[in-house]
Protein backbone atom coordinates (compact mmCIF):
# COMPACT_ATOMS: atom_id res chain seq x y z
CA UNK A 1 0.00 0.00 0.00
CA UNK A 2 0.81 3.39 -1.10
CA UNK A 3 0.62 7.02 -0.02
CA UNK A 4 -2.05 8.78 -2.29
CA UNK A 5 -1.01 11.12 -4.43
CA UNK A 6 -2.84 14.47 -3.42
CA UNK A 7 -5.13 15.27 -7.12
CA UNK A 8 -5.45 19.24 -8.25
CA UNK A 9 -9.43 19.81 -7.42
CA UNK A 10 -9.38 22.59 -10.05
CA UNK A 11 -8.65 19.21 -12.67
CA UNK A 12 -11.41 19.20 -15.10
CA UNK A 13 -9.68 16.97 -17.52
CA UNK A 14 -7.15 16.41 -19.20
CA UNK A 15 -7.01 15.39 -22.32
CA UNK A 16 -3.92 14.32 -24.73
CA UNK A 17 -4.73 12.85 -28.76
CA UNK A 18 -3.15 13.45 -32.17
CA UNK A 19 -3.06 16.66 -33.53
CA UNK A 20 -6.01 15.35 -36.68
CA UNK A 21 -8.54 16.69 -37.41
CA UNK A 22 -10.29 13.13 -36.59
CA UNK A 23 -9.54 14.70 -32.99
CA UNK A 24 -12.00 17.06 -33.05
CA UNK A 25 -15.21 15.28 -32.09
CA UNK A 26 -13.40 13.80 -28.98
CA UNK A 27 -12.02 17.02 -28.09
CA UNK A 28 -15.37 18.89 -28.57
CA UNK A 29 -17.24 15.81 -26.54
CA UNK A 30 -14.61 16.55 -23.51
CA UNK A 31 -14.89 19.79 -23.33
CA UNK A 32 -18.37 19.90 -23.09
CA UNK A 33 -19.05 17.69 -20.45
CA UNK A 34 -16.02 19.98 -18.37
CA UNK A 35 -17.97 22.70 -19.12
CA UNK A 36 -21.03 20.88 -17.44
CA UNK A 37 -19.18 19.25 -14.63
CA UNK A 38 -17.91 22.59 -13.84
CA UNK A 39 -21.76 23.99 -13.70
CA UNK A 40 -22.09 25.55 -16.67
CA UNK A 41 -25.17 25.90 -18.98
CA UNK A 42 -25.46 24.18 -22.15
CA UNK A 43 -25.35 26.94 -24.46
CA UNK A 44 -21.89 28.32 -22.48
CA UNK A 45 -20.48 25.09 -22.74
CA UNK A 46 -21.59 24.81 -25.97
CA UNK A 47 -19.49 28.08 -26.98
CA UNK A 48 -16.97 27.06 -24.98
CA UNK A 49 -16.77 24.16 -26.87
CA UNK A 50 -16.89 25.79 -30.31
CA UNK A 51 -14.01 27.90 -28.89
CA UNK A 52 -11.58 25.27 -28.19
CA UNK A 53 -12.78 23.30 -31.37
CA UNK A 54 -11.20 26.12 -33.53
CA UNK A 55 -7.79 26.37 -31.07
CA UNK A 56 -7.30 23.28 -31.77
CA UNK A 57 -7.94 22.98 -35.26
CA UNK A 58 -5.15 26.20 -35.63
CA UNK A 59 -2.75 24.01 -33.89
CA UNK A 60 -3.29 20.94 -36.55
CA UNK A 61 -3.89 23.24 -39.35
CA UNK A 62 -1.22 25.81 -38.98
CA UNK A 63 1.22 25.00 -36.00
CA UNK A 64 1.84 21.15 -37.01
CA UNK A 65 0.84 21.89 -40.55
CA UNK A 66 0.32 18.54 -41.45
CA UNK A 67 3.42 17.10 -39.37
CA UNK A 68 2.31 14.09 -37.35
CA UNK A 69 1.92 15.60 -33.20
CA UNK A 70 0.24 15.25 -30.38
CA UNK A 71 -1.64 17.83 -28.71
CA UNK A 72 -2.76 18.06 -25.31
CA UNK A 73 -5.64 19.95 -23.36
CA UNK A 74 -6.34 20.61 -19.75
CA UNK A 75 -9.53 22.34 -18.39
CA UNK A 76 -9.89 23.51 -14.97
CA UNK A 77 -12.35 25.75 -13.08
CA UNK A 78 -10.70 29.45 -12.53
CA UNK A 79 -9.53 29.31 -9.37
CA UNK A 80 -12.21 31.43 -8.16
CA UNK A 81 -14.37 29.15 -9.61
CA UNK A 82 -16.15 31.47 -11.93
CA UNK A 83 -15.02 29.84 -14.94
CA UNK A 84 -13.10 27.33 -16.71
CA UNK A 85 -9.48 27.83 -18.16
CA UNK A 86 -8.15 25.63 -20.81
CA UNK A 87 -4.71 24.90 -21.82
CA UNK A 88 -3.34 24.09 -25.28
CA UNK A 89 -0.05 22.59 -25.31
CA UNK A 90 1.53 21.41 -28.39
CA UNK A 91 5.01 20.66 -29.74
CA UNK A 92 4.95 22.37 -32.74
CA UNK A 93 7.95 24.57 -33.92
CA UNK A 94 7.20 27.92 -32.34
CA UNK A 95 4.93 30.39 -33.50
CA UNK A 96 4.96 33.46 -33.77
CA UNK A 97 2.14 34.91 -31.97
CA UNK A 98 1.92 38.26 -34.33
CA UNK A 99 1.10 36.29 -37.01
CA UNK A 100 -1.86 34.66 -35.29
CA UNK A 101 -4.62 37.40 -36.67
CA UNK A 102 -8.23 36.79 -38.12
CA UNK A 103 -9.24 38.48 -41.26
CA UNK A 104 -11.24 41.78 -40.91
CA UNK A 105 -14.57 40.71 -40.42
CA UNK A 106 -16.14 42.80 -43.64
CA UNK A 107 -13.77 41.49 -46.12
CA UNK A 108 -15.75 38.42 -46.70
CA UNK A 109 -13.62 35.33 -47.86
CA UNK A 110 -13.49 31.73 -46.95
CA UNK A 111 -11.19 31.28 -43.92
CA UNK A 112 -9.53 33.69 -41.19
CA UNK A 113 -12.85 33.47 -38.57
CA UNK A 114 -11.01 31.21 -36.13
CA UNK A 115 -9.38 33.75 -33.88
CA UNK A 116 -12.33 36.16 -34.09
CA UNK A 117 -14.64 32.83 -32.98
CA UNK A 118 -12.25 32.30 -29.93
CA UNK A 119 -12.12 36.54 -29.27
CA UNK A 120 -15.73 36.47 -29.27
CA UNK A 121 -16.25 33.98 -27.32
CA UNK A 122 -13.60 34.16 -24.45
CA UNK A 123 -12.56 36.80 -21.72
CA UNK A 124 -9.13 35.66 -22.62
CA UNK A 125 -7.00 34.22 -24.98
CA UNK A 126 -3.52 34.30 -25.77
CA UNK A 127 -0.48 32.31 -25.86
CA UNK A 128 1.66 31.72 -22.56
CA UNK A 129 4.98 30.51 -22.12
CA UNK A 130 5.14 26.32 -23.03
CA UNK A 131 7.15 24.13 -21.11
CA UNK A 132 10.47 23.15 -21.58
CA UNK A 133 10.40 20.17 -24.18
CA UNK A 134 7.13 21.47 -25.31
CA UNK A 135 6.45 24.01 -28.47
CA UNK A 136 3.34 26.42 -27.52
CA UNK A 137 0.79 26.72 -25.30
CA UNK A 138 -2.05 28.71 -25.86
CA UNK A 139 -4.16 29.80 -22.78
CA UNK A 140 -8.17 31.11 -22.72
CA UNK A 141 -10.67 31.66 -19.91
CA UNK A 142 -14.24 32.00 -20.74
CA UNK A 143 -16.26 33.10 -17.41
CA UNK A 144 -19.63 32.53 -16.56
CA UNK A 145 -20.61 35.62 -14.84
CA UNK A 146 -21.03 38.01 -17.51
CA UNK A 147 -21.57 37.00 -21.29
CA UNK A 148 -18.89 37.30 -23.83
CA UNK A 149 -18.54 40.40 -25.51
CA UNK A 150 -19.73 40.42 -29.15
CA UNK A 151 -16.58 41.64 -31.08
CA UNK B 1 -23.01 10.70 -46.46
CA UNK B 2 -21.58 13.96 -45.92
CA UNK B 3 -23.99 15.79 -48.17
CA UNK B 4 -27.61 15.01 -49.60
CA UNK B 5 -28.09 16.54 -52.91
CA UNK B 6 -31.53 16.31 -54.24
CA UNK B 7 -33.04 18.27 -57.15
CA UNK B 8 -36.73 20.15 -56.40
CA UNK B 9 -37.95 22.10 -59.63
CA UNK B 10 -35.25 23.63 -60.77
CA UNK B 11 -33.36 24.24 -58.14
CA UNK B 12 -30.54 21.93 -56.33
CA UNK B 13 -30.83 21.30 -52.57
CA UNK B 14 -28.65 20.14 -50.34
CA UNK B 15 -29.10 18.55 -47.31
CA UNK B 16 -26.20 19.17 -44.54
CA UNK B 17 -26.57 17.38 -41.24
CA UNK B 18 -24.58 16.35 -37.93
CA UNK B 19 -21.46 17.90 -37.07
CA UNK B 20 -19.76 19.98 -39.93
CA UNK B 21 -16.12 19.89 -38.50
CA UNK B 22 -12.47 20.22 -40.05
CA UNK B 23 -13.00 16.54 -40.73
CA UNK B 24 -16.63 16.51 -42.70
CA UNK B 25 -16.20 20.73 -44.46
CA UNK B 26 -14.06 19.78 -47.38
CA UNK B 27 -16.16 17.09 -48.25
CA UNK B 28 -18.96 19.48 -47.81
CA UNK B 29 -17.38 22.18 -49.82
CA UNK B 30 -16.94 19.53 -52.61
CA UNK B 31 -20.25 18.66 -53.06
CA UNK B 32 -21.09 22.45 -53.45
CA UNK B 33 -19.03 23.46 -55.50
CA UNK B 34 -19.84 20.62 -57.65
CA UNK B 35 -23.51 21.16 -57.39
CA UNK B 36 -22.81 24.95 -58.57
CA UNK B 37 -20.80 23.56 -61.63
CA UNK B 38 -24.40 22.78 -62.73
CA UNK B 39 -25.38 26.31 -62.71
CA UNK B 40 -28.53 25.51 -61.42
CA UNK B 41 -30.14 27.71 -58.20
CA UNK B 42 -28.56 25.91 -55.17
CA UNK B 43 -30.44 26.00 -51.53
CA UNK B 44 -28.67 24.84 -48.64
CA UNK B 45 -31.03 23.11 -45.71
CA UNK B 46 -29.24 23.56 -42.56
CA UNK B 47 -31.61 22.89 -40.61
CA UNK B 48 -30.28 19.29 -39.11
CA UNK B 49 -26.83 20.92 -38.15
CA UNK B 50 -26.20 20.06 -35.04
CA UNK B 51 -22.42 21.60 -35.21
CA UNK B 52 -20.44 23.81 -37.64
CA UNK B 53 -17.14 25.61 -36.55
CA UNK B 54 -15.50 28.05 -39.01
CA UNK B 55 -14.10 25.43 -41.82
CA UNK B 56 -17.62 25.02 -42.40
CA UNK B 57 -18.29 28.31 -42.56
CA UNK B 58 -15.72 29.05 -45.15
CA UNK B 59 -17.17 25.92 -47.51
CA UNK B 60 -20.58 28.09 -47.01
CA UNK B 61 -18.64 31.03 -48.31
CA UNK B 62 -16.70 29.48 -50.80
CA UNK B 63 -19.63 28.28 -52.52
CA UNK B 64 -21.31 31.99 -51.97
CA UNK B 65 -18.59 33.46 -54.21
CA UNK B 66 -18.58 30.78 -56.58
CA UNK B 67 -22.25 31.31 -56.99
CA UNK B 68 -22.39 35.36 -56.92
CA UNK B 69 -19.71 35.18 -59.67
CA UNK B 70 -21.49 33.09 -62.19
CA UNK B 71 -24.68 34.67 -60.97
CA UNK B 72 -26.58 31.37 -59.80
CA UNK B 73 -28.91 32.00 -56.63
CA UNK B 74 -27.79 30.95 -53.48
CA UNK B 75 -29.82 30.52 -50.45
CA UNK B 76 -29.66 29.21 -47.04
CA UNK B 77 -32.61 28.27 -45.32
CA UNK B 78 -34.02 26.69 -41.84
CA UNK B 79 -30.40 27.69 -39.85
CA UNK B 80 -29.88 25.29 -36.77
CA UNK B 81 -29.72 27.28 -34.05
CA UNK B 82 -26.17 26.09 -33.73
CA UNK B 83 -25.15 27.51 -37.12
CA UNK B 84 -27.18 30.87 -36.46
CA UNK B 85 -25.22 30.91 -33.68
CA UNK B 86 -21.63 30.99 -35.19
CA UNK B 87 -22.78 33.66 -38.18
CA UNK B 88 -23.81 35.72 -36.43
CA UNK B 89 -20.31 35.42 -34.40
CA UNK B 90 -18.93 35.85 -37.99
CA UNK B 91 -21.44 38.38 -39.53
CA UNK B 92 -22.30 36.41 -41.80
CA UNK B 93 -25.93 36.54 -41.38
CA UNK B 94 -26.32 39.66 -42.84
CA UNK B 95 -23.93 38.57 -45.90
CA UNK B 96 -25.95 35.33 -46.53
CA UNK B 97 -29.47 35.40 -48.09
CA UNK B 98 -31.23 33.23 -45.24
CA UNK B 99 -34.88 31.87 -45.81
CA UNK B 100 -36.51 30.71 -42.80
CA UNK B 101 -37.82 27.27 -44.21
CA UNK B 102 -36.90 25.03 -47.56
CA UNK B 103 -40.66 26.42 -48.97
CA UNK B 104 -39.26 30.46 -48.37
CA UNK B 105 -35.83 29.42 -50.26
CA UNK B 106 -37.31 27.40 -53.01
CA UNK B 107 -40.13 30.25 -53.83
CA UNK B 108 -37.02 32.54 -54.33
CA UNK B 109 -34.53 31.27 -56.62
CA UNK C 1 11.95 26.60 -32.75
CA UNK C 2 12.63 23.53 -31.31
CA UNK C 3 12.90 19.87 -32.47
CA UNK C 4 8.68 17.75 -32.59
CA UNK C 5 8.60 15.22 -30.12
CA UNK C 6 7.80 12.25 -31.63
CA UNK C 7 4.34 11.15 -30.56
CA UNK C 8 3.29 7.36 -29.78
CA UNK C 9 1.14 6.29 -32.97
CA UNK C 10 -0.68 3.98 -31.54
CA UNK C 11 -2.34 6.50 -28.96
CA UNK C 12 -6.02 7.11 -29.67
CA UNK C 13 -6.54 9.26 -26.48
CA UNK C 14 -4.29 9.63 -23.11
CA UNK C 15 -7.82 11.32 -20.22
CA UNK C 16 -7.07 12.38 -16.66
CA UNK C 17 -10.10 12.97 -14.39
CA UNK C 18 -11.22 13.25 -10.94
CA UNK C 19 -12.25 9.47 -9.94
CA UNK C 20 -16.00 10.36 -9.16
CA UNK C 21 -19.19 9.33 -10.44
CA UNK C 22 -19.51 12.45 -12.46
CA UNK C 23 -16.47 12.03 -14.70
CA UNK C 24 -18.55 8.82 -16.04
CA UNK C 25 -19.81 10.80 -18.49
CA UNK C 26 -16.90 12.33 -20.08
CA UNK C 27 -14.82 9.17 -19.97
CA UNK C 28 -17.81 7.31 -21.81
CA UNK C 29 -17.62 9.89 -24.45
CA UNK C 30 -14.11 9.29 -25.11
CA UNK C 31 -13.79 5.80 -24.99
CA UNK C 32 -16.82 5.88 -27.45
CA UNK C 33 -14.66 8.16 -29.91
CA UNK C 34 -11.68 6.71 -29.47
CA UNK C 35 -13.32 3.08 -30.08
CA UNK C 36 -14.45 4.97 -33.33
CA UNK C 37 -10.90 6.59 -34.62
CA UNK C 38 -9.36 3.31 -34.72
CA UNK C 39 -12.29 2.50 -36.85
CA UNK C 40 -14.36 0.27 -35.12
CA UNK C 41 -18.06 -0.28 -36.10
CA UNK C 42 -20.56 1.46 -33.39
CA UNK C 43 -22.08 -1.59 -31.62
CA UNK C 44 -18.59 -2.29 -30.55
CA UNK C 45 -17.64 0.71 -29.57
CA UNK C 46 -20.95 0.73 -27.27
CA UNK C 47 -19.35 -2.42 -26.00
CA UNK C 48 -16.03 -1.40 -24.90
CA UNK C 49 -17.28 2.05 -23.52
CA UNK C 50 -19.64 -0.36 -21.32
CA UNK C 51 -16.61 -2.58 -20.00
CA UNK C 52 -14.35 0.75 -19.66
CA UNK C 53 -17.11 2.56 -17.62
CA UNK C 54 -17.40 -0.91 -15.65
CA UNK C 55 -13.21 -1.13 -14.70
CA UNK C 56 -13.53 3.06 -13.95
CA UNK C 57 -16.46 2.82 -11.71
CA UNK C 58 -14.61 0.06 -9.53
CA UNK C 59 -12.01 2.49 -9.26
CA UNK C 60 -14.06 5.01 -7.90
CA UNK C 61 -16.59 2.90 -5.42
CA UNK C 62 -13.50 0.20 -4.50
CA UNK C 63 -9.91 1.53 -5.52
CA UNK C 64 -10.79 5.04 -3.42
CA UNK C 65 -14.10 3.69 -1.85
CA UNK C 66 -15.04 8.06 -1.64
CA UNK C 67 -11.61 9.28 -1.19
CA UNK C 68 -10.52 11.94 -3.75
CA UNK C 69 -8.15 10.99 -6.44
CA UNK C 70 -7.59 11.05 -9.80
CA UNK C 71 -8.02 8.16 -12.66
CA UNK C 72 -5.68 7.96 -16.09
CA UNK C 73 -7.25 6.08 -19.10
CA UNK C 74 -4.91 5.36 -21.55
CA UNK C 75 -6.63 4.23 -24.79
CA UNK C 76 -4.63 2.60 -27.81
CA UNK C 77 -4.82 0.93 -30.90
CA UNK C 78 -3.19 -2.59 -30.03
CA UNK C 79 0.02 -3.23 -31.63
CA UNK C 80 -1.09 -5.92 -34.32
CA UNK C 81 -4.13 -2.77 -35.26
CA UNK C 82 -6.52 -6.00 -34.16
CA UNK C 83 -8.43 -3.99 -31.44
CA UNK C 84 -8.40 -1.50 -28.48
CA UNK C 85 -5.90 -1.54 -25.25
CA UNK C 86 -6.89 0.41 -22.37
CA UNK C 87 -5.14 1.11 -19.38
CA UNK C 88 -6.74 2.58 -16.52
CA UNK C 89 -4.57 3.97 -13.47
CA UNK C 90 -5.29 5.22 -10.19
CA UNK C 91 -3.15 6.46 -7.38
CA UNK C 92 -5.25 4.61 -4.55
CA UNK C 93 -4.19 1.79 -2.12
CA UNK C 94 -2.72 -1.45 -3.84
CA UNK C 95 -5.88 -3.76 -4.44
CA UNK C 96 -5.95 -6.99 -3.84
CA UNK C 97 -6.60 -8.72 -7.19
CA UNK C 98 -7.92 -12.20 -5.54
CA UNK C 99 -10.62 -9.79 -4.16
CA UNK C 100 -11.98 -8.81 -7.36
CA UNK C 101 -14.69 -11.13 -8.28
CA UNK C 102 -17.90 -10.93 -9.36
CA UNK C 103 -21.10 -12.86 -7.78
CA UNK C 104 -22.21 -15.92 -9.27
CA UNK C 105 -24.74 -14.86 -12.10
CA UNK C 106 -27.62 -17.60 -10.54
CA UNK C 107 -27.76 -15.80 -7.51
CA UNK C 108 -29.56 -12.98 -8.18
CA UNK C 109 -28.86 -9.70 -5.89
CA UNK C 110 -28.23 -6.33 -6.43
CA UNK C 111 -24.46 -5.72 -7.20
CA UNK C 112 -21.77 -7.62 -8.36
CA UNK C 113 -21.82 -7.76 -12.38
CA UNK C 114 -19.11 -5.06 -13.39
CA UNK C 115 -16.46 -7.93 -13.19
CA UNK C 116 -18.80 -10.33 -15.36
CA UNK C 117 -19.43 -7.77 -17.75
CA UNK C 118 -15.64 -6.34 -18.14
CA UNK C 119 -15.02 -10.03 -18.65
CA UNK C 120 -17.78 -10.66 -21.16
CA UNK C 121 -16.90 -7.72 -23.01
CA UNK C 122 -13.12 -8.43 -23.41
CA UNK C 123 -10.61 -10.40 -24.55
CA UNK C 124 -8.35 -9.55 -22.20
CA UNK C 125 -8.88 -7.91 -18.53
CA UNK C 126 -6.99 -8.15 -15.34
CA UNK C 127 -4.27 -6.09 -12.97
CA UNK C 128 -0.69 -5.60 -14.28
CA UNK C 129 2.15 -3.89 -12.64
CA UNK C 130 1.45 -0.19 -11.86
CA UNK C 131 4.41 2.40 -12.65
CA UNK C 132 6.41 3.44 -9.34
CA UNK C 133 4.09 5.75 -7.40
CA UNK C 134 1.23 5.27 -9.20
CA UNK C 135 -1.27 2.75 -7.43
CA UNK C 136 -3.76 0.41 -9.90
CA UNK C 137 -3.16 -0.29 -13.50
CA UNK C 138 -5.87 -1.94 -15.02
CA UNK C 139 -5.75 -3.31 -18.08
CA UNK C 140 -8.46 -4.45 -20.91
CA UNK C 141 -7.82 -5.73 -24.40
CA UNK C 142 -11.16 -5.65 -26.96
CA UNK C 143 -10.06 -6.99 -30.42
CA UNK C 144 -12.17 -6.65 -33.94
CA UNK C 145 -11.90 -10.15 -34.94
CA UNK C 146 -13.97 -12.59 -33.23
CA UNK C 147 -17.02 -11.46 -31.04
CA UNK C 148 -15.86 -11.55 -27.43
CA UNK C 149 -17.13 -14.67 -25.75
CA UNK C 150 -20.07 -15.02 -24.18
CA UNK C 151 -19.15 -15.98 -20.76
CA UNK D 1 -35.66 14.98 -13.74
CA UNK D 2 -33.95 11.15 -13.44
CA UNK D 3 -37.61 9.29 -13.15
CA UNK D 4 -41.03 10.35 -14.18
CA UNK D 5 -43.77 8.70 -12.40
CA UNK D 6 -47.09 8.50 -13.41
CA UNK D 7 -50.43 6.53 -12.63
CA UNK D 8 -52.24 4.12 -15.25
CA UNK D 9 -55.17 2.08 -14.03
CA UNK D 10 -54.18 0.46 -11.07
CA UNK D 11 -50.74 0.67 -12.01
CA UNK D 12 -47.39 3.21 -11.47
CA UNK D 13 -45.34 3.67 -14.68
CA UNK D 14 -41.47 4.29 -14.16
CA UNK D 15 -40.03 6.21 -17.33
CA UNK D 16 -36.12 5.79 -17.05
CA UNK D 17 -34.73 8.01 -19.46
CA UNK D 18 -31.15 9.09 -21.36
CA UNK D 19 -28.21 7.49 -19.69
CA UNK D 20 -28.73 5.51 -16.25
CA UNK D 21 -25.01 5.23 -14.93
CA UNK D 22 -23.20 5.30 -11.70
CA UNK D 23 -24.04 9.44 -10.92
CA UNK D 24 -27.99 8.52 -12.00
CA UNK D 25 -28.75 5.50 -10.55
CA UNK D 26 -29.00 5.97 -7.24
CA UNK D 27 -32.40 8.60 -7.93
CA UNK D 28 -33.32 5.81 -10.27
CA UNK D 29 -33.23 3.43 -6.67
CA UNK D 30 -34.98 5.59 -4.64
CA UNK D 31 -38.10 6.32 -6.83
CA UNK D 32 -38.42 3.07 -8.04
CA UNK D 33 -38.53 2.00 -4.19
CA UNK D 34 -40.58 5.26 -3.17
CA UNK D 35 -42.91 3.87 -5.66
CA UNK D 36 -43.38 -0.06 -4.80
CA UNK D 37 -43.90 1.79 -1.27
CA UNK D 38 -47.22 2.48 -2.35
CA UNK D 39 -47.93 -1.42 -3.38
CA UNK D 40 -49.35 -0.47 -6.71
CA UNK D 41 -48.07 -2.67 -9.40
CA UNK D 42 -44.85 -1.33 -11.10
CA UNK D 43 -43.95 -0.74 -14.72
CA UNK D 44 -40.41 0.52 -15.45
CA UNK D 45 -40.25 1.30 -19.40
CA UNK D 46 -37.26 1.22 -20.47
CA UNK D 47 -37.68 2.59 -24.13
CA UNK D 48 -35.70 5.82 -23.69
CA UNK D 49 -32.91 4.34 -22.09
CA UNK D 50 -29.37 5.47 -24.21
CA UNK D 51 -27.36 3.53 -21.99
CA UNK D 52 -27.33 1.39 -18.76
CA UNK D 53 -24.24 0.12 -16.33
CA UNK D 54 -24.51 -3.02 -13.84
CA UNK D 55 -25.53 0.22 -11.11
CA UNK D 56 -28.47 0.84 -13.00
CA UNK D 57 -29.27 -2.83 -13.08
CA UNK D 58 -28.60 -3.29 -9.93
CA UNK D 59 -31.74 -0.53 -9.42
CA UNK D 60 -33.58 -2.56 -10.95
CA UNK D 61 -32.42 -5.77 -9.44
CA UNK D 62 -33.23 -4.55 -6.26
CA UNK D 63 -36.73 -2.99 -7.29
CA UNK D 64 -38.00 -6.83 -8.40
CA UNK D 65 -36.38 -7.96 -5.27
CA UNK D 66 -38.53 -6.01 -3.24
CA UNK D 67 -41.73 -5.93 -5.14
CA UNK D 68 -41.12 -10.45 -5.14
CA UNK D 69 -41.14 -10.11 -1.01
CA UNK D 70 -44.40 -7.94 -1.33
CA UNK D 71 -45.93 -9.74 -3.57
CA UNK D 72 -46.30 -6.84 -5.76
CA UNK D 73 -46.38 -7.36 -9.86
CA UNK D 74 -43.09 -5.84 -11.53
CA UNK D 75 -42.70 -5.91 -14.99
CA UNK D 76 -39.93 -3.93 -17.08
CA UNK D 77 -41.16 -2.69 -20.86
CA UNK D 78 -40.42 -1.44 -24.30
CA UNK D 79 -36.50 -2.19 -23.14
CA UNK D 80 -34.26 -0.27 -25.39
CA UNK D 81 -31.40 -1.97 -27.38
CA UNK D 82 -28.73 -0.72 -24.93
CA UNK D 83 -30.81 -1.58 -21.84
CA UNK D 84 -31.49 -5.44 -23.30
CA UNK D 85 -27.83 -5.89 -23.75
CA UNK D 86 -26.81 -5.73 -20.55
CA UNK D 87 -29.54 -7.54 -19.36
CA UNK D 88 -28.28 -10.44 -21.53
CA UNK D 89 -25.03 -10.24 -20.73
CA UNK D 90 -26.01 -10.61 -16.75
CA UNK D 91 -28.57 -13.24 -17.53
CA UNK D 92 -31.37 -11.31 -16.48
CA UNK D 93 -33.44 -10.86 -19.57
CA UNK D 94 -34.63 -14.79 -18.30
CA UNK D 95 -35.37 -13.37 -14.51
CA UNK D 96 -37.37 -10.07 -15.07
CA UNK D 97 -40.98 -10.12 -16.23
CA UNK D 98 -40.15 -8.18 -19.70
CA UNK D 99 -42.76 -7.40 -22.21
CA UNK D 100 -42.76 -5.92 -25.64
CA UNK D 101 -44.93 -2.58 -25.02
CA UNK D 102 -46.29 -0.38 -22.06
CA UNK D 103 -50.03 -1.83 -23.01
CA UNK D 104 -48.80 -5.45 -23.24
CA UNK D 105 -47.10 -4.70 -19.50
CA UNK D 106 -50.40 -3.05 -18.19
CA UNK D 107 -52.64 -5.79 -19.36
CA UNK D 108 -50.39 -8.37 -17.77
CA UNK D 109 -50.17 -6.38 -13.93
N1 LIG E 1 -1.90 27.81 -33.52
C1 LIG E 1 -1.44 28.57 -34.57
N2 LIG E 1 -0.19 28.39 -35.01
C2 LIG E 1 0.29 29.13 -36.05
N3 LIG E 1 -0.44 30.03 -36.71
C3 LIG E 1 -1.71 30.26 -36.32
C4 LIG E 1 -2.27 29.54 -35.24
N4 LIG E 1 -3.53 29.96 -35.08
C5 LIG E 1 -3.74 30.89 -36.02
N5 LIG E 1 -2.65 31.10 -36.77
C6 LIG E 1 -2.50 32.10 -37.88
O1 LIG E 1 -3.54 33.05 -37.76
C7 LIG E 1 -4.34 33.07 -38.96
C8 LIG E 1 -5.81 33.29 -38.64
O2 LIG E 1 -6.34 32.15 -38.00
P1 LIG E 1 -7.90 31.89 -38.01
O3 LIG E 1 -8.61 33.14 -37.62
O4 LIG E 1 -8.16 30.70 -37.19
O5 LIG E 1 -8.28 31.62 -39.54
P2 LIG E 1 -7.77 30.49 -40.56
O6 LIG E 1 -7.19 29.41 -39.73
O7 LIG E 1 -8.99 30.10 -41.27
O8 LIG E 1 -6.77 31.17 -41.43
C9 LIG E 1 -4.07 31.74 -39.65
O9 LIG E 1 -4.24 31.82 -41.04
C10 LIG E 1 -2.62 31.47 -39.26
O10 LIG E 1 -1.74 32.15 -40.12
N1 LIG F 1 -10.81 -1.60 -8.90
C1 LIG F 1 -11.14 -2.34 -7.82
N2 LIG F 1 -10.52 -2.12 -6.65
C2 LIG F 1 -10.83 -2.84 -5.56
N3 LIG F 1 -11.77 -3.80 -5.54
C3 LIG F 1 -12.43 -4.06 -6.66
C4 LIG F 1 -12.16 -3.35 -7.86
N4 LIG F 1 -12.98 -3.84 -8.81
C5 LIG F 1 -13.73 -4.78 -8.24
N5 LIG F 1 -13.42 -4.95 -6.95
C6 LIG F 1 -14.01 -5.94 -6.02
O1 LIG F 1 -14.67 -6.93 -6.79
C7 LIG F 1 -16.06 -6.99 -6.44
C8 LIG F 1 -16.93 -7.29 -7.65
O2 LIG F 1 -16.93 -6.16 -8.50
P1 LIG F 1 -18.12 -5.96 -9.53
O3 LIG F 1 -18.33 -7.23 -10.28
O4 LIG F 1 -17.80 -4.75 -10.35
O5 LIG F 1 -19.43 -5.73 -8.68
P2 LIG F 1 -19.78 -4.60 -7.59
O6 LIG F 1 -18.82 -3.49 -7.83
O7 LIG F 1 -21.20 -4.26 -7.88
O8 LIG F 1 -19.61 -5.26 -6.27
C9 LIG F 1 -16.37 -5.69 -5.76
O9 LIG F 1 -17.42 -5.79 -4.84
C10 LIG F 1 -15.04 -5.33 -5.09
O10 LIG F 1 -14.94 -6.00 -3.85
Amino acid sequence: MMASVLPDPTLLAHLRVAATPASLRMIRRVVREAALLAGAPEPWADDLMLAVDEACQNVVRHAYAGQPGDLCITLSRTPDGDGVAVEILDFAPTVDPSQVRGRDLDDVRPGGLGVHLIEALCEEAGFAAAPEGAGNLFRMVKRFANAAPQR
Amino acid sequence: MTVDISTRGNAAVAHLSGEVDLERSPGVRRALLDALGRRMPLVVDLSQVSYIDSSGIASLVEAYQTARKQSTPFILCAVSAAALRVMQLARLDKVFDIRPTLDDALAAV
